[in-house]
C-alpha cells in the first residue's frame, strides 16, 4: 500500500479501517539467497537496497527481538557528513545525499530535518583541526562553514558566553546536516524491503552457523535451521557474540553509550550543536524533547544499560554549555551497544568464510551511515550476486 | 466548593499564590493541585497532541495532566506538577501548551482534527511535495509541539552534589517504608529513609484508616519522631530515588528548597547512595479505566479523590460518582461521604456487589460516556444495554492498583504477572542485587500487610548483613484483601484516552494491532504510549492488556516496556551539579601567573591549564606586535618563558634505564649521567604519541617529560608498562609536574642571564654542553635543576625550582637581564619561535601520524624492542610517504592557513587529489613573512616546489614553496655555541 | 646533611636566599577561610616527600615513623607518613618546607626511591570547633568515601571536582586534603563553596 | 559500578580508568620471529564475551594499582579483583580457555 495524500485523508475520513499491516509476519522458509542477521537499521537498509536491485533474489532479515530494537531505536538521530579523513567523507556524503530523498524514494516520513549542526571552537588548535575537517568536506562535495563567534552567537545566543570556562570561539557548521526520526528510518527500510518480498522475521535468534568446508551453509535459529547462499551480519553490538559462532575473534569491544532525552519543551534549540570541551551534544526533537549524549560510559557492556557517573557529567557538560537547560528535566535515559573498533574504523568485508560477510565497527557512527551502507553492501553484494 | 473538614494542612496560615495571572489562597501542607481545587479551579492544562481541557488526575507524581510552569523569570519550570507543587506564599505559576487562554485554546481545533491525527499518523504524510516538508509542515509541527517552555535565560540558583553510604536504603516513607526503617534503624544498622513527598507517611496520609485504634498520622509521626532521634538513621524528606544504578548504587534527588519562594543556599543536593541493602517501599500507582470522553477535568483516580479529600480536605464537586471494579472504589465513596461530599452513584463494573454505605450503586454497569466542555458535569451510565446520564462534577475511576515497579526493574529485569492481583509486581530474581520490594510495590496492598512486609523484608536483609534484627511491634491495622475483576476498558465509540497527556486512545492502540505494530515497543514508538512526562505511569498496563485483547495472548505474553531512570523526571541542573561556569573543570595556574598577571598578561586556556599567551606593551595595538617583538627579543637577547606545564615523571630504580629503553622508541639507557636526550613515544599500533625530553640525574634516576596535553595518560602509560608488562624491572614512579616550576630561558644572552643566578657553576660551553643537565642551587642556595635544552633553536636552558620560588624567579630574571634585553615571552611567542625551528607540538602530534611522517623514521631503534616499535614497520606505515615539510608563501605577503590542504600546482581540486595539510601556522619576524609546517606527500623530495594551498572553508588559494622545516639555523649551530 | 635553614614562608625579610617564596594560592601568607564551624587554612609549611621501596628492599622506619598500611596514616614527632600505593608512602614534615627535607628522608630510607613532593601540593586543614559533625558532613558533599569507615588515621586519595586529591583524617574534628598544587585556587573554591553551603542549610 | 580494590576495598567505578581485555598483559616479544603478526593480534583483536570478562582497570584517583578485575559484561556483576603486577608476575592473563599469545 502506498502511502498519498488522498490515501491519508480518505482513511481519516473513513476511521482507518483500511490500514494494512506494515510488514507481513512470515514463516521462515527452510532456504534463501541472502539472509541478513539482525533487524536493525544496517539489517534493514541492506535488505531494502539488495531487494530493490535483485528482484527475483529470495532475502531475509532475521531479528531476535523486534525489528528496530537496537542501536537504530536508541540513538539521538544525528546525521551529518562532516568528517576529515578521505576514507570516511566521501562515504558519509553519499549517505546523506541519500537521507535528502530517503522520504520520497521509500514512502514514508522518516521526519529527516537537515537544521544544520555546529561543532563549537574553543581553542585556537581546534579551530585549525575544524578547518582543516572543513576544507576536507568541501574537497569531498560536502558543505562547510566556519563561523566566528559572533556569528554562533547570533545563532545560538543562549549558549554561555560571559563565564563559561572554556570560551567559545567560533564553530564548524554544516547546515545540510541535522537529524532523523529514527525509529521511521528503520520502519521505512523494513516496510519497503518488505514490499519488495523480503521476509522480515521477528523473534528468530540465530544460535549458530552451518559451514562446511569453509563455506556458510545456513544459520540456526530460534526457530529451526535456515539455509542460505550468503549471509550477511549487521548487528552492531552482537558483533563479537554472533561471530564467535563462527569461530571468529573481531578488532572490536562492545560498550554502552547513553543517551538521553528531557521533557518536552516548546522549540529552543535550532539545530544540532556539539560542545567542544567537554562530552556533550544535543538536538531538540520534533515533539519538543531536548536529545542529548556524551561520552560512552567506558567498560565492555551488553547490558544496555549505564551508570551515574556519566549521566552526571554529561548534565554537567551541558550546563556548561548552555545553562538556560538547568531547569528542563531529564525524563529518559538508555544505552547502545556500540561496537567499538579498535581504530575507531568499520569493518565491511567478507570474512575467510566463503559466503559470510560482516558489517560491523561503525562506533558512534552507525546512524547517519545507514542509508550509505545499505546501498555500499548491495553495490558488493551485487559484484558476486551473478557469480 | 469549600473546604472539608480536617485535613492535614495548617488552616491558622493562610499562602497566596496565583494560576493564570489570577490570585488565589492555600494553607501550609497544600500542593498547588489541592489549592486550586479549594478554589473551584478544575481546569489546570491541556492535553500535548488534541489540546483537550484536562485537570489533575492524580495526587502524586505519576500525574499526566496537571502541567504548569511554575514560577517567573529565569526560575520558570516548565512541565511542574501542580500535584506534587508544594504551597508556598507568592507562588506563581501559568497553564502551559496553550494558544490563547487556558478555557479557549485555538490550537483546540486540532481535536476536530483528530481524525486525521491518528497514531502514526506522521510517518504516512507530510510527504508532498518533497520541500514542504522542511520549509512548512516540520516548522509548523515543532511550534505545536513540546509543553512548557525554557526562557533561554541561565539558571540562577545553585545545585549541590553529596556521596552517602549506607547498610540499609528504604525507598519511601509510607507504611512499609517506616516499619523498615524502624526495624533497620532499632537493629543498630545505618539507614537512610527517602521520601518524595514532603511529609512522611505515604498512603496514610490519605487514608481514614486508624491504627492502634488512632489516626494514623498519629503513629506516623511517633515513627518519624523516634527515626529522627536514631543517630544511625537520616531521613531524607523531599527526595526521590530516581534510579537504581550497578552495584548498589542509587541516585536520588532532594528538593532542598523547592518549597521556598526562592531557595536559602542551595535549591536542590543530588545525591549518589551507596547501600548494602535496598527496601523498596515506593507503593503503587492506581490503573483508570478508559471509557469515552474520560479525560475531562474531574475525572479522576478514585484514590486520588479519596486522598484530596481526606489529606487535604477538598473535593473538586461536591457531587461526586464512582466507577470501580473493585472493592477500593467503594472505599472513596464512603470517605467522601464521611466529609459530606454528596455520592451520586458508585457504578461497579461487577454485577454481584452490594453498596457498603447510603449511596446509589449501580452493579454490573460501566459508565460509557461523559459531557462538561471545560470540566465534568455528567456521565453516561450503561447497564443492560441502556444509558442513564447522571449529574456530577466528578469522578472517582478505579481499575485496581499497580505496584511500582520501577526501580527493581531498572536493570532490565521485567516484572511478572501476578494472577491474583491482575498486575505485575517484581520479579523473585534478577532486579538490583540486594532490593526487596515491600509493601504496595509488592503488592501488599492493604496497611496491616503493608506493615508487617516492611519489617519482615528489612530483618531478611539486615540478617544478610549480620545484624540481629528483631521484628518491631506493628500497630493494628486495616488488612482487607483487594479483590477486583478485571475490566481494562469499556468498549463502544468513541475515544477513549489510555495515554492522557499524549493522547494516546484504546482506538490508537487499535490501530497499532492492525498495521501490524504489535510488539509493545512498537506499539510505544507507533503510538508515543507511555513517552509523556509521566512516562506512562497510570497509561502502559493498561495499554498492554488492551493489546492483549486484540492479539487474543495474555498480558504477561504481551511484555512490558523497558523501565528506565529516572523514575520521575530530574532537573539536568541538580544532574550537572556543583559549578557549571568558570568552575566546570579546575583551572591550573602556573607558578608565574601573578607576576604575569601583575604584567597584563593575557592568558589562554591549554588543556586545565592558564598559560600567559603574550605581554602585551604599552603601544602595542595588536597582538601580533607583541609576538613578533618577543619572538625577536629571544632570538637577539634572551627571552624568558613558563613551561611548568609540561608533564614530568621522576623515574628511579636499578632498571630505569631498561624501562626508558621500552617506552622510548630510541635509546635511553645508554644516556650518560648528567646529560638530556630528545625521546619519541609511540603507541603501540605505531603511531607517534608523545615527545619530550629524558634526563639522567643518577646512575638510578631519570626525570623525564611528557607534552602537557599528554601528562596524564603518558603517567598511566608508564604505570601500566610498569606493573602489568614489566613487573620484574625495579623501577618507582611518580608525577612531579607541579612540585616543580620550570622555566625556558633562551637566546644568545641566555647563559649570561644564568650566570647572574646561578650559584658558582660554570655554565661554559665546555663545562656545560648542549644538552648537559645538573642539579645546582640558585640565588644563595634555593635547589634547582638546570637543563640546557632548546625548543627554540637558540642557545637555551630550562631551570627548574620548588614551584613556591617560579614566580619571584621570573621577576628576578627580567630585572637581571633587563641589560640583555631579558624579555618574557608567551604560548604565541613559544609557537612561532618552534614552527620557526621546525619543531613538532600538538598538531603535528595528533595521533594520526608517524614517526617517519616526523622525520623522526630513524629514531625508532631496530636494536631493541620497545612499545609500539614493531607495529611502526608494517606495510601501511612503511608505505606513508607524507612528511613534515617547511612552506613559505611565494608572495611574501601572503597569508598561510593552518587547516588549509596542499595540492600539486595546477591539480584538481578533491579528497582524492588532496597531498596533505598545513599543522601550524605563524607570522615569522625571523624570515619576514608567514610560514608554516605540514605534512606533504613526497615532501622530502619535493624542496623548491610551489604547491598551493587550498583553503575553500575562507576561499584562499595561495601558493606556497616547499622548503625545510628548519626555517631558523638548520645546521644547530645557535644552540650549541 | 646539606639542608639550610630558611626562615618561615611567613617573613619576608629571609636575606639568604633571597627569593621571596609565593603559597600555591598566590599569596605571601596561607589564606584562611571561617565557614560555620569550619576553618579552612592553606598550609604551605608543610614538607612532603613520596617513598617508594626498591626491589629487595625492606621498608624503612624515618624519623621514627612506623610506615602504615593501606588506607591509614601514621604520626610520628613532626613527622607523618600515610599509604599512597603498594610500597609507596607519602611522608610529611611539619615546618619543613623550604628544607631539603627530600635529601634528609634518602638518608632515613635506604633502597628507597625518593621524591620531593612538597610544592607539588596545596595542602588545607579543616578544622571544625563543633566536633567530627560538621566535617563529615563537608566530607559527604566532597568525596565519595565511606565516611563511617573513615576515621582518624585514615588516608585516601580520591576525586574531588575533577581533581585528585588526598585526604586525611587527622583527628575527629581535623582533616586535611592535598591537591595539586597548580588547582589549589579551584580546590579552594570548591572547599568554600561545600563549607558555606553547610553554614547556609544550618542557619 | 564498584570495584573490589583487593587493598582497599569497594572503590567507586568512576575513580578508575578502564584500559579493557587483559590479555594486554600478554604482550609479544618484539624481537621474536614473527612478531608482526603477533603484535596485530595483540594491538587489535580483544576478547569481547557476552559473559564472564577479565579486564584492566587503572586506579587513577587512589592508589595508581592497575587491577585485572573479572566482570560480566551482561549483568555487571564482579566476580574477583586482583592487582595486575601480581597476575602478571605469576605469568600474565591467560587463564583456561584463553590461547597463548
Amino acid at each position: 500500500m502506498r502511502f498519498s495524500a488522498f490515501k491519508v485523508v480518505a482513511e481519516a475520513l473513513t476511521g482507518h479501517k483500511g490500514w494494512g499491516p506494515l510488514w507481513r509476519n512470515p514463516e521462515p522458509k527452510p532456504e534463501y539467497d541472502y539472509i541478513i542477521i539482525g533487524g536493525g537499521g544496517h539489517g534493514l537498509s541492506t535488505a531494502y537496497y539488495l531487494s530493490n536491485t535483485f528482484r527475483q533474489a529470495r532475502i531475509a532479515v532475521l531479528e531476535r527481538g523486534w525489528l528496530g530494537q537496537g542501536n537504530i531505536g536508541r540513538n539521538t538521530t544525528i546525521i551529518r557528513s562532516n568528517y576529515l579523513l578521505p576514507g570516511n567523507e566521501p562515504f558519509y556524503e553519499l549517505s546523506m545525499k541519500l537521507w535528502e530523498g530517503l522520504e520520497q524514494a521509500f514512502n514514508f516520513n522518516a521526519m529527516v530535518s537537515q537544521r544544520g549542526i555546529v561543532n563549537l571552537i574553543h581553542s585556537d588548535g581546534q579551530r585549525d583541526a575544524y578547518r582543516r575537517r572543513g576544507n576536507a568536506m568541501l574537497l569531498a562535495g560536502a558543505d562547510a562553514e566556519l563561523l566566528s563567534r559572533e556569528q554562533v552567537r547570533g545563532m545560538c545566543p543562549f549558549l554561555n558566553f560571559d563565564n563559561a570556562r572554556f570560551p567559545i570561539k567560533g564553530g564548524l557548521m554544516q547546515r545540510r546536516a541535522g537529524t532523523a526520526r529514527h525509529d521511521g528510518v528503520a520502519w521505512g527500510y523494513a516496510r519497503g524491503a518488505d514490499q519488495k518480498g523480503v521476509d522480515l522475521i521477528q523473534n528468530c535468534e540465530v544460535t549458530g552457523f552451518r559451514i562446511e568446508n569453509g563455506r556458510v551453509l545456513g544459520v540456526e535459529t530460534s526457530r529451526g535451521y535456515i539455509g542460505a547462499r550468503k549471509v550477511g551480519v549487521a548487528v552492531a553490538g552482537m558483533s563479537g557474540k554472533v561471530m564467535g559462532m563462527a569461530g571468529m575473534r573481531l578488532p572490536i569491544e562492545s560498550h554502552v553509550l547513553q543517551a538521553f532525552v528531557s521533557e518536552g519543551l516548546k522549540p529552543v534549540i535550532p539545530g544540532v550543536i556539539t560542545f567542544g570541551a567537554g562530552h556533550f551534544y544535543v538536538s531538540q526533537s520534533d515533539k519538543g524533547g531536548l536529545v542529548f549524549g556524551g561520552d560512552i560510559d567506558g567498560y565492555n557492556s551488553y547490558a544496555q544499560r549505564g551508570n551515574l557517573p556519566v549521566i552526571e557529567d554529561v548534565a554537567e557538560s551541558g550546563m556548561a554549555l548552555m545553562p538556560m537547560i538547568g531547569r528542563a528535566r531529564l525524563l529518559r535515559t538508555w544505552g547502545g551497544i556500540m561496537d567499538m573498533s579498535m581504530d575507531g574504523t568499520p569493518i565491511i568485508d567478507r570474512t575467510p568464510i566463503e559466503g559470510l560477510y560482516l558489517n560491523a565497527g561503525w562506533c558512534y557512527g552507525g546512524f547517519k551511515a545507514t542509508p550509505g551502507l545499505g546501498l555500499l553492501l548491495r553495490a558488493s553484494a551485487g559484484d558476486r550476486h551473478a557469480a | 466548593m469549600a473546604r472539608l473538614s480536617g485535613g492535614l494542612i495548617d488552616r491558622t496560615k493562610t499562602l497566596s499564590f496565583s494560576f493564570d495571572g489570577r490570585g488565589y489562597t492555600g494553607h501550609p501542607g497544600d500542593t498547588l493541585a489541592s489549592a486550586l481545587f479549594a478554589n473551584d479551579v478544575r481546569l489546570m492544562g491541556r492535553s500535548f497532541k488534541y489540546h483537550r481541557p484536562r485537570g489533575p488526575v492524580s495526587a502524586g507524581s505519576e500525574e499526566p495532566n496537571a502541567l504548569v510552569e511554575l514560577r517567573g523569570g529565569a526560575r520558570q519550570e516548565p512541565n511542574t506538577r501542580a500535584t506534587v507543587a508544594e504551597l508556598y506564599d507568592g507562588l506563581v505559576a501559568k497553564s502551559q501548551n496553550r494558544k490563547g487562554s487556558l478555557s479557549f485554546d485555538w490550537l483546540a481545533v486540532n481535536d476536530l482534527l483528530a481524525p486525521f491525527f491518528a497514531a502514526g499518523f506522521y510517518y504516512k504524510t507530510f510527504m508532498w511535495p518533497k520541500a514542504f516538508w522542511e520549509r512548512l509542515y516540520e516548522p509548523m509541527i515543532r511550534k505545536a509541539a513540546g509543553l512548557g517552555s525554557l526562557t533561554g535565560l541561565p539558571d540562577p540558583d545553585s545545585y549541590d552534589k553529596g556521596f552517602l553510604h549506607c547498610d540499609l536504603l528504604v525507598i519511601g516513607g509510607g507504611a512499609a517504608g517506616l516499619a523498615a526503617a524502624l526495624t533497620a534503624g532499632r537493629a543498630g544498622a545505618r539507614v537512610i529513609l527517602a521520601d518524595e513527598d514532603f511529609r512522611l507517611g505515604g498512603r496514610l496520609l490519605a487514608e481514614s484508616h486508624s491504627l492502634n485504634d488512632a489516626p494514623a498520622t498519629d503513629w506516623v509521626a511517633a515513627a518519624e519522631a523516634e527515626l529522627d532521634a536514631l543517630p544511625n538513621v537520616r531521613i531524607l524528606r523531599r527526595t526521590t530515588v530516581w534510579g537504581a544504578f550497578d552495584h548498589g548504587i542509587y541516585g536520588a534527588l532532594e528538593r532542598v528548597s523547592d518549597h521556598l519562594a526562592v531557595p536559602r543556599g542551595v535549591r536542590q543536593t543530588l545525591w549518589r547512595i551507596t547501600a548494602k541493602r535496598i527496601v523498596l517501599a515506593a507503593g503503587a500507582t492506581e490503573r483508570h479505566i478508559p471509557f469515552r470522553n474520560n479525560d475531562r477535568p474531574g475525572i479522576m483516580l478514585a484514590g486520588a479523590l479519596r486522598a484530596y479529600a481526606n489529606r487535604w480536605a477538598v473535593c473538586p464537586a461536591d457531587r461526586v460518582a464512582v466507577f470501580t471494579n473493585n472493592d477500593d472504589g467503594h472505599r472513596t465513596a464512603l470517605d467522601l461521604m464521611a466529609k459530606g461530599v454528596g455520592i451520586a452513584a458508585v457504578i461497579d463494573s461487577r454485577p454481584d456487589v452490594r453498596a457498603q454505605g447510603d449511596y446509589p450503586l449501580f452493579a454490573g454497569a460501566v459508565v460509557s460516556d461523559s459531557r462538561g466542555r471545560l470540566g465534568l458535569n455528567r456521565i453516561a451510565v450503561a447497564r443492560d444495554g441502556r444509558e442513564t446520564w447522571i449529574e456530577c462534577g466528578a469522578l472517582g475511576v478505579s481499575g485496581g492498583w499497580n505496584p511500582n515497579v520501577h526501580l527493581a526493574s531498572h536493570h532490565r529485569g521485567r516484572p511478572v504477572w501476578s494472577e491474583v492481583l491482575h498486575a505485575f509486581v517484581p520479579a523473585p530474581a534478577g532486579g538490583p542485587p540486594g532490593l526487596t520490594a515491600a509493601g504496595a510495590a509488592a503488592g501488599e496492598g492493604s496497611t496491616a500487610g503493608a506493615l508487617a512486609s516492611g519489617a519482615r523484608v528489612a530483618a531478611a536483609a539486615l540478617s544478610d548483613l549480620g545484624f540481629a534484627a528483631t521484628l518491631p511491634d506493628l500497630p493494628r491495622a486495616e488488612d482487607a484483601a483487594q479483590t477486583l475483576t478485571p475490566l481494562w476498558h469499556v468498549p463502544g465509540e468513541g475515544r477513549a484516552w489510555v495515554d492522557f497527556q499524549n493522547d494516546v486512545t484504546v482506538k490508537d492502540i487499535g490501530l497499532a494491532y492492525q498495521e501490524n505494530m504489535r510488539p509493545v515497543e512498537h506499539l510505544k514508538r507507533w503510538t508515543t504510549l507511555g513517552m509523556a512526562t509521566d512516562q506512562g505511569k497510570t497509561a502502559n498496563v493498561t495499554a498492554l492488556a488492551v493489546m492483549a485483547e486484540l492479539t487474543g495472548k495474555a498480558i504477561p505474553e504481551t511484555g512490558t516496556t523497558i523501565f528506565r531512570p529516572p523514575y520521575t523526571a530530574v532537573p539536568i541542573a541538580a544532574l550537572g551539579g556543583g559549578d557549571s561556569g568558570e568552575h566546570f573543570r579546575p583551572r591550573r595556574l602556573t607558578p608565574t601567573h601573578e607576576w604575569a598577571a601583575s604584567r597584563g598578561a593575557a592568558f589562554v586556556e591549554v588543556g586545565q591549564w592558564m598559560r600567559a599567551q603574550y605581554f602585551p606593551r604599552p603601544g602595542e595595538t595588536e597582538w601580533r606586535q607583541t609576538v613578533d617583538r618577543e619572538v625577536l627579543a629571544t632570538r637577539r637577547g634572551v627571552g624568558i618563558c613558563d613551561v611548568t606545564t609540561l608533564g614530568k615523571v621522576d623515574v628511579q630504580g636499578a632498571d630505569a634505564g631498561a624501562f626508558l629503553d621500552r617506552i622510548y622508541c630510541n635509546a635511553m639507557a645508554s644516556l650518560k649521567v648528567g646529560m638530556v636526550r630528545y625521546g619519541l613515544m609511540l603507541r603501540e599500533d605505531g603511531f607517534a604519541w608523545d615527545d619530550g625530553t629524558c634526563a639522567r640525574l643518577a646512575e638510578d634516576h631519570y626525570v623525564v617529560t611528557t607534552t602537557t596535553a599528554h601528562a596524564g595518560t603518558i603517567y598511566r602509560h608508564m604505570e601500566f608498562c610498569r606493573q602489568c608488562l614489566w613487573p620484574d624491572l625495579d623501577v618507582q614512579l611518580i608525577s612531579t609536574t607541579d612540585a616543580w616550576a620550570q622555566l625556558s630561558v633562551a637566546g644568545p644572552q641566555a647563559r649570561a642571564l644564568l650566570e647572574r643566578v646561578v650559584d658558582g657553576v660554570d655554565l661554559s660551553n665546555a663545562a656545560f654542553p648542549f644538552m648537559a643537565c645538573a642539579d645546582l642551587t640558585i640565588c644563595g642556595g634555593i635547589r634547582a635543576r638546570l637543563f640546557r635544552i632548546s625548543f627554540s633553536g637558540e642557545l637555551a636552558y630550562e631551570i627548574a625550582v620548588p614551584a613556591r620560588y617560579g614566580n619571584a624567579l621570573m621577576a628576578r630574571l627580567v630585572d637581571l637581564g633587563a641589560d640583555l634585553g631579558a624579555t618574557p615571552y608567551g604560548t604565541e611567542a613559544l609557537g612561532v619561535l618552534r614552527i620557526e625551528k621546525g619543531h613538532a607540538a600538538g598538531n603535528e602530534l595528533n595521533g594520526q601520524t608517524t614517526a617517519r611522517m616526523l622525520g623522526m623514521g630513524r629514531m625508532v631503534s631496530v636494536k631493541k624492542d620497545s612499545i609500539g616499535a614493531v607495529l611502526s614497520r608494517r606495510e601501511g606505515l612503511e608505505a606513508e610517504t607524507r612528511v613534515l615539510v617547511g612552506l613559505q608563501p611565494v608572495d611574501a605577503g601572503d597569508p598561510v592557513v593552518a587547516g588549509s590542504h596542499l595540492f600539486a600546482a595546477g591539480a584538481a581540486r578533491n579528497t582524492w587529489t588532496d597531498q596533505g595539510w598545513i599543522t601550524s601556522a605563524c607570522h615569522s619576524p625571523h624570515v619576514g613573512s608567514a610560514i608554516g609546517l605540514g605534512f606533504l606527500e613526497n615532501g622530502a623530495n619535493r624542496m623548491g616546489e610551489v604547491i598551493t594551498a587550498a583553503n575553500p572553508l575562507q576561499g584562499q588559494e595561495i601558493a606556497l614553496r616547499v622548503v625545510s622545516p628548519h626555517f631558523v639555523d638548520p645546521e644547530g649551530g645557535r644552540l650549541r655555541a | 646533611m646539606s639542608c639550610r635553614r630558611i626562615s618561615s614562608i611567613l617573613k619576608e625579610d629571609a636575606s639568604v636566599p633571597d627569593l621571596t617564596p609565593l603559597t600555591a594560592l598566590g599569596q605571601t601568607a596561607p589564606m584562611v577561610l571561617t565557614r560555620g564551624a569550619l576553618t579552612v587554612t592553606e598550609h604551605p609549611a608543610l614538607a612532603l616527600a613520596s617513598l617508594a621501596l626498591g626491589r629487595g628492599a625492606v621498608a624503612p622506619c624515618p624519623f621514627g615513623v612506623q610506615l602504615p598500611e593501606p588506607g591509614l596514616w601514621a604520626a610520628g614527632q613532626g613527622i607523618a607518613a600515610f599509604w599512597t600505593g603498594p610500597n609507596q608512602w607519602m611522608i610529611e614534615a611539619e615546618g619543613r618546607a623550604e628544607e631539603d627535607f627530600a635529601r634528609d628522608l634518602t638518608v632515613h630510607a635506604p633502597g628507597c626511591s625518593v621524591t620531593e613532593q612538597t610544592d607539588g601540593w596545596v595542602c588545607y586543614e579543616i578544622t571544625s570547633s563543633k566536633g567530627a559533625t560538621p566535617i563529615l558532613n563537608l566530607l559527604e558533599k566532597l568525596v565519595n568515601i565511606d565516611v563511617a569507615s573513615f576515621g582518624p588515621g585514615r588516608a585516601t586519595r580520591t576525586g574531588l571536582e575533577h581533581m585528585s586529591v588526598f585526604v586525611i583524617r587527622r583527628a575527629e574534628d581535623r582533616l586535611a586534603i592535598l591537591g595539586m598544587r597548580s588547582s589549589a585556587a579551584s580546590l579552594w573554591h570548591a572547599i568554600g563553596t561545600a563549607a558555606g553551603r553547610l553554614e547556609e542549610v544550618l542557619e | 559500578m564498584l570495584i573490589p580494590h583487593p587493598l582497599l576495598g569497594l572503590r567507586d567505578a568512576q575513580e578508575f580508568t578502564y584500559l579493557g581485555d587483559a590479555s594486554l598483559l600478554n604482550r609479544p616479544d618484539g624481537m621474536a620471529e614473527g612478531a608482526d603478526r603477533a603484535f596485530f593480534d595483540y594491538a587489535y583483536l580483544r576478547d569481547n564475551p557476552a559473559g564472564v570478562h577479565r579486564e584492566l582497570w587503572f586506579h587513577e584517583q587512589g592508589d595508581r594499582s592497575w587491577l585485572v578485575v573479572t566482570r560480566d559484561t551482561t549483568t555487571h556483576e564482579i566476580l574477583g579483583a586482583e592487582l595486575a603486577r601480581d597476575v602478571a608476575l605469576k605469568g600474565g592473563a591467560r587463564w583456561p580457555g584463553c590461547p597463548a599469545a
